[in-house]
């Protein structure tokens, strides 16, 4: 941009721009529907009289229009085809094309969820092969397909233990959870009416056993444990952890969003966990979609697996499918079967990788977080300092400390260089948290180029500290008045009457 | 590996920088008990090209609704797709992309919510509309958990005209003891609301919101005007659970009373999919804002003063409030949702109201053309818009199953939907009653050849 | 970019990163074939001896390199997609997404060319269909689909002409074009074996008949004209020109790739054109890919029909379709049957609109583009003021006279603004030209936009000419040095060994 | 209307603004007898949704090769095509660009055909390559008046054992005037280079090119590197037509002698589409660099410096030299390039290697195969690669509709091609050859049931 006149921007349209509502005119018009070939119908009479007066003021485009519209938002986002992605946490791995294909097959996508099961047999056989290939991961037999995120998932197994508890007589209101869980533990908890404990972390990161085995009691109905935990870490005491748990007549909880990291090498159902959440749009691949779709999964004991809701779809002895309803169902946690378009993907990564590639994926996850973490351990603070798993948890309290540069800025300076941030401010229990995720499927160019700017950043924040703290400077739009944007909450068009 | 962009030799690489020997050292600090010690026996391995034949066998082992002539409704409708859609879908910086926690670099998902919230406010009448729920039935749970936060009150009375599905997930949610559920049987197809049946359930004082769905689960209209003012009279909220299509023509239930409006978004360009992904969507009075579950998307600037969009009310959310929070729900279903924002754009205000009414129109047809074929008996008169359901005097398998080989897809039986002591149907006649939903797809050609084969059973 | 701090560039990447070669490594994949399952031949026995020493050093990368580098490459491309392309005698119009659908259907895509005839009756119908629709069109009962583009069917057509002169025993030796002409007309006529007269065009831009009829003699063979010609005029005199060819003895060939302008409004038929090709990928909607593949199929009279190439698909009158060869055919110009894919594009855009809607579309686009020489005239010289068809062609000449702003600068200044210059330096004639062709399917507020931007264009070069001199700033390139490109050639990676 | 942005209301606003009264008006300049004067007969104005289901109605219509057990090939190939291929090839900047002739916003498209360039450099064994021409049968015969034009020679020598629809191709363009053409016969399956078939046809002096394809169109290898040596002592220059997927195990024509190399590209990435598009390819050595028909890309700096692509030596082309421009071509193929660039990158290096050594591997098995059934003779014993003809005894009609029905697409009937009587093949025998080729996607299982069904005749 060197030599650049000052009116070189002059009629450049960047960042947002109309509002689709915005566009458009009275005629215009994208599809229609044929013309109607049967008797109109007066739709006052058709519906007693509950008809609307006014025509709902959506937008009125032409196709073009809305080619354009979407292209330029298009052009504002960055996925993971645009670049590194490593937000701790959530796994931006590369989502394969083909599976993109194979969810989009009329076979699959042209179902509809009631019709005869003789006609849906292919779906119901890809639905049992990913339940079957999930409860080999996971080492826990029962699964259900019906969740349609992690928090749902989670959502799905407390209310399986509560019946569990529940038939048993036992009446226990509490579920404990460690200080570095991530927010949907918590507030599951809560919606399942149980009672929040926190557990403290211990100086390596894992669960505090004594603060634990004091907390345990009667009273306890489950212990939710991520693990590798939201640190990166795989808990030491695991094992003790699970024991103890077990020993106070409580249930263990996995939260599988790390799982990632021990495909093939540890199984949360050998371990001690009599449940567990599976993200299928963190660890098999399917796309996060600006937010979802994705599904969660759930892996249960044989104890919790008469619990789980239903329909089940199961492998019939003569080589059919059917759907099953377990014993004491809980009942359903939402209409139909899943996200089955989801769970197609996901199959397709299952049946491209198989168990061999699943856990070479684990290997090259950890792998690769742990080169990004002795990479980047001189340059910022590292809390915990052992072998992570597939993520690592650095500090920005040293730039904060001496240059005032915060890990917001840090973050908002990595845009500038073209990166993803990572997650931020998570775990809440280290400091201006830098919570970095790479992935199996960054390259190691791509790896070394985020040390190289995180490196960058780092000397930045220290010679020219203004600098990241004004980032970002090349984005479409620039740091937001994010507070004005919750005090006069404006969420949606009016249109002008 | 595929997929690995890592190779072997850089794994060396990696490993010494590292400092370890082998990749197992990695692992050191997972205990020897903790490790697993065999190979996962899982299938796999396919070359792409394997795959793509393996996927495509399964896909067709199935013989899909879509590119049948189907009938087939009940809370999931085979209604065109504009070709536009998809290719938005498909374009990776929207599909690829992590939830919009960075605005600077995802304006293009947080614009697009924007405007799917201002579209689903338009069509529910609502002041404001989240990003999307899980579905239609996690929607309608949250809208009465939401109500009880509201009300501090803890029964919920949910018409027993709801989607069975969706009543059984309200009761699983129930099971967790935050609320109660009283159920209102229906008269003639739909609630009574000026009869005892909800008027000896709906307690002032107790009653934290009356759930309504309108067309309800047999395809006809409720009184969502009497529902609502029942509901005020005694304090509760009044939910109501649309078809967000058919909401170009009927009276927005905003119009109509309703506090809180859910749904499930599938039938707004998103594929039937075997019953997901689609999407729930939840709009409300301006008032309840900040109880409402779920992300919302608001327009601020930038620090240049240049309109922007962002995240925002998030301390409604687990992330920060945990415990606390409206919802537990994170990952939502934002890329149906934008299927649905470019679906609205595509057919348009005018479009929108033009296929609403076929779907109508031709509903109103088929009913017509099935009662004369003597085949079938009307279960009540009961107002309706593309949905019906008729008492067929034979074995409803039978039929469903010769209509099917012959190409048809006649309906779907009201008992598949799960139990239906709730409705208030009478047991003897609910097992043969069969639902049909006709969309804008179905032409009248394919009506009366239908009802032709239908006579001819 | 106010306030923007010096380094604020540091480290982000901008314009062409590495190549794909320069990427990856050794042992990087994307897909690979199954194992082989049968058994291993010897390839030097199983080729005698033709076999290639060392590997083909091609890329060696990932799936999700792949995805990231073309989608870096695709974000420094501008397509309709992104913005108004008013590239003159180009018709940059949208092309719907149906299309693209129907196209890439399996019935469709995976046909093999000798398949049983049985086995191809719907993708014959559709061929027949096309045809029987750019017959309608042109007025011309004869159609060939196998020209791959306007070019092609330009030589295709010529050749036709050439064996219709050689079976009546004329050696004709010349073809007269227009000084108005596209470079194809004369280069075609060449590689037809054809010497070109150009024939000048007078004062109103139609074809000046005094010198049409000087030029006219037993030694032409044929005269080509473009009808609207490329200053976006409909030719007047047009009746008496294609007379004039005929009493000579010559034929009249049409270039159709303004065709947009004349769909039910004129056809070439209708006013003494023997012979015509038709760009699909311009008037039919079909998208031009980044420069093809496009289509160019020819219509003729039915005394050029016998000489048109076979194979050719035909309506049979028992309801089924088959392949002829017509009776006198110059032979193939290509292998196979055209671009099908292309075809089924077009075939789609016209079922789409029909006649009447075909119409409506010439209509527009003339309406559109004489909008904006009317609200653009005061601005920029009008060499040819009279009402003009689909497109116009202003003049930069005031500009670069008055300010030294050359088309070329203001070309490269609209591209700040958002939009695709028009068609620069053409026609021949026209100095500083400035060909202009908005299309139909631009809404009237991009017309607006795109007036204001050349209005703006227009005062900086009066105020800060050195602003459109220095453009483009806000691209991922600026202005290139093609010289050297030409001087030193690199036109391609090599490897190292 | 459809794709019409701009509204009636707006349509008489713009009317007023250019001075007209109505849409006639600005027709006035077209003679009445030059207007058409009623509307045109083309059936259309389907809604989309009409438009899918007609379009699917003929696709329907069809039987596609791509989804039977196909041993087609004869010019056009069915191998797998990696699903990154086409969602490349979706991205709207692609496929609604424009030839880049604004390189400023054009180093998409611009970058991807240099790197396109370079693949086929490589693959040819060529110093450059074109940035495509319509098809190979086109590239044969641009290379051939390429050659006329640089040695200032008419007559070009073909191998009769080029592909039939090749060689119309040429005589077509021969027919202009510009060069001649003499062909050269077989002898067991192959041009024998040292035969008096040969030297009786190439002429020192008068012959501007001997066009060879390796594999012809029988599968057979040729033998090049004699070819070229004969070429070149009589000073023409040697074409060789190759097909660039085996071009990754067979020796590089460059390397054999060839001066420019062509061919079909159709088997990098793309769809087999009942013959088109695929693209032409055009490599060549680089004194000839100015003589090259078709557009080419290179790399230069831009005015900051930084590295940029552009297209180039543009005064080869139409737009600029017109009648002395070394070809007619204007469009070209760019996006069956660009898949053919990414098909490339996704199969990689070893990749192509792999299916290579598949197809050709498994040619040999299924003709074993099929000799071992007795059911069909070799009319050979020549060198080939992934396609070889065999002769059947009986009515091959039969026997492959026969088969067709059971889900095979038994090769291509030779017949099929066009006129064989150049090809020097006995006409008694050529009607009875039946070419079969085999790719990747042919599976040994598969390949034991063709052969059963063929016995079982
Ligand atoms: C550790 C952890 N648990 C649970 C979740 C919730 O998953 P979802 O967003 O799929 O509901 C997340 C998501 O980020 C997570 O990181
Ligand atoms: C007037 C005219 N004729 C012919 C052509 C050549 O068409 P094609 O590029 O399809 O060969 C063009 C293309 O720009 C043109 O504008």
């Amino acid at each position: 941009m060197t030599g650049q006149p000052r009116h070189a921007e002059r009629g450049v349209r960047r960042g947002p721009r109309e509002l689709i509502f915005e566009m458009g005119s009275p005629e215009s018009r994208c599809v229609e529907p044929p013309a109607l070939d049967v008797p109109e119908v007066d739709l006052a009479e058709a519906l007693g009289g509950a008809v609307r007066e006014e025509p709902v003021a959506l937008p009125r485009v032409t196709e073009v229009q809305i080619a354009r519209h979407y292209a330029h938002l298009a052009s504002m986002n960055f996925g993971v085809d645009s670049g590194s992605y490593p937000l701790g946490s959530c796994t931006m791995k590369y989502n394969p094309r083909v599976n993109e294909d194979a969810a989009r097959l009329e076979g699959f996508a042209g179902l509809h969820p009631y019709q005869p099961l003789e006609s849906v047999q292919g779906a119901l056989e890809m639905m049992a092969g990913l339940a079957e290939a999930l409860a080999e991961v996971s080492g826990l037999p029962g699964v259900t397909l019906q969740p349609a995120a992690g928090a749902h998932g989670e959502l799905t197994a407390l209310m399986c233990i509560r019946a569990y508890h529940a038939e048993r007589g036992a009446v226990r209101s509490r579920v404990l959870i460690p200080d570095t869980a991530h927010g949907t533990n918590p507030a599951t908890v809560a919606m399942c009416g149980y009672d929040v404990t926190t557990v403290r972390s211990d100086a390596a990161g894992g669960v505090d056993v004594v603060a634990l085995r004091e907390a345990l009691d009667a009273d306890v109905a489950a212990v939710m444990l991520t693990n590798p935990n939201t640190l990166g870490l795989f808990d030491e005491n695991i094992l003790e952890v699970t024991r103890l748990v077990h020993a106070a007549g409580a249930l263990a909880y996995c939260d599988g969003a790390n799982l990632n990291a021990v495909m093939g090498i540890s199984r949360p159902g050998g371990i001690g966990f009599d449940a567990l959440h599976i993200n299928l749009h963190k660890t098999f691949s399917t796309p996060h979609g600006g937010g979802g779709p994705g599904a969660g999964p759930v892996c249960v004991s044989a104890e919790l697996a008469p619990y789980l809701p239903g329909p089940i779809p199961v492998r019939v002895p003569d080589g059919t499918f059917r759907f099953e309803n377990p014993a004491r169902s809980i009942g359903r946690v939402r209409s139909f079967y899943g996200n089955v378009g989801v769970l197609v993907r996901a199959y397709a990564y299952v049946r491209a990788l198989g168990g061999a590639g699943l856990r070479e994926v684990s290997e090259q996850a950890v792998l690769s977080a742990n080169y990004l973490k002795e990479r980047l351990r001189t340059h910022y603070d590292l809390p915990y300092d052992k072998t992570c798993m597939h993520e690592f948890v650095l500090s920005g309290s040293r730039q904060k400390r001496e240059y005032g540069v915060r890990t917001l800025d840090i973050a908002k300076r990595l845009l500038d260089f073209g990166f993803h941030p990572p997650t931020v401010y998570f775990p809440l229990i280290v400091e201006e948290a830098l919570m970095i995720e790479p992935t199996e499927t960054e390259s190691l160019a791509e790896l070394d180029r985020f040390v190289d700017a995180m490196v960058a950043i780092a000397e930045e924040a220290a010679a020219e500290p203004e600098v990241p703290k004004g980032a970002p400077y090349t984005t479409p739009v620039r740091r937001l008045d994010e507070a004005g944007a919750a005090r006069n909450p404006d969420l949606r068009y009016r249109p002008e009457v | 590996m595929r997929h690995i962009s890592v190779t072997c030799e850089q794994r060396e690489a990696m490993l010494r920088a590292v400092g370890c020997e082998s990749v197992e050292e990695l692992f050191a600090d997972i205990p020897r008990d903790a490790r697993f010690d065999r190979e996962l026996a899982i299938e796999g391995g396919l070359a792409e090209m394997e795959l793509v034949a393996h996927v495509r066998g399964l896909a067709g082992a199935n013989t899909p609704a879509g590119g049948m002539v189907s009938f087939a409704g009940a809370g999931c409708y085979d209604h065109y797709v504009p070709a536009i859609v998809d290719h938005v879908l498909r374009k990776p910086e929207f599909f690829t992309a992590y939830t919009p926690y960075q605005p600077e670099v995802s304006q293009g998902t947080l614009q697009a919510m924007y405007e799917y919230q201002s579209m689903m406010a338009l069509l529910t009448g609502m002041d404001v509309s989240n990003a999307s729920l899980y579905d239609g039935a996690t929607a309608l749970v949250e809208a009465a958990m939401m109500a009880v936060r509201i009300t501090r009150r803890r029964q919920v009375v949910c018409a027993g005209t709801v989607h069975p599905e969706w009543q059984s997930t309200l009761l699983t949610y129930a099971a967790a003891g935050n609320f109660d559920v009283a159920f209102v049987p229906s008269r003639g197809g739909a609630v009574a609301f000026d009869s005892e049946d909800v008027t000896s359930v709906l307690r002032e004082g107790a009653t934290a919101a009356l759930l309504v769905s309108s067309p309800n689960v047999l395809g006809n209209v409720e009184d969502v005007q009497r529902a609502a003012s029942l509901a005020h009279e005694t304090g509760a909220l009044l939910v109501v659970a649309a078809n967000p299509l058919l909401l170009a023509v009927m009276a927005s239930p905003g119009d109509q009373g309703a506090d809180i409006v859910v749904g499930e978004g599938q039938p707004l360009g998103n594929a039937m999919s075997f019953g997901g992904p689609g999407f729930g969507f939840f709009a409300c009075r301006e008032e309840y804002l900040r109880h409402v579950p779920g992300r919302l998307v608001g327009r601020t600037v930038d620090m240049d003063g240049n309109p922007a969009f962002v995240l925002t009310l998030s301390t409604r959310e687990q992330h920060i409030r945990r415990e606390k929070a409206t919802s537990n729900i994170c990952s939502n279903q934002a890329l149906c949702a934008l299927a649905a924002a470019v679906y609205l754009s595509a057919v348009g205000r005018d479009g929108l109201a033009a296929t609403a009414r076929a779907c109508i129109a031709k509903a109103h047809y088929l009913r017509e053309a099935l009662l004369a074929t003597g085949r079938f008996r009307a279960p009540w008169d009961s107002a309706f818009a593309h949905e019906f359901g008729l008492i067929y005097d034979g074995d409803v398998t039978a039929m469903r199953d010769a209509l099917f080989a012959q190409g048809f897809l006649a309906g779907v039986p009201l008992s598949m939907l799960g139990p239906l002591d709730r409705t208030g149907i009478d047991p003897g006649v609910a097992d043969s009653i069969v639902l049909f939903a006709v969309t804008e797809k179905r032409s009248r050609a394919e009506i009366d050849e239908f009802a032709a084969r239908v006579a001819a059973l």
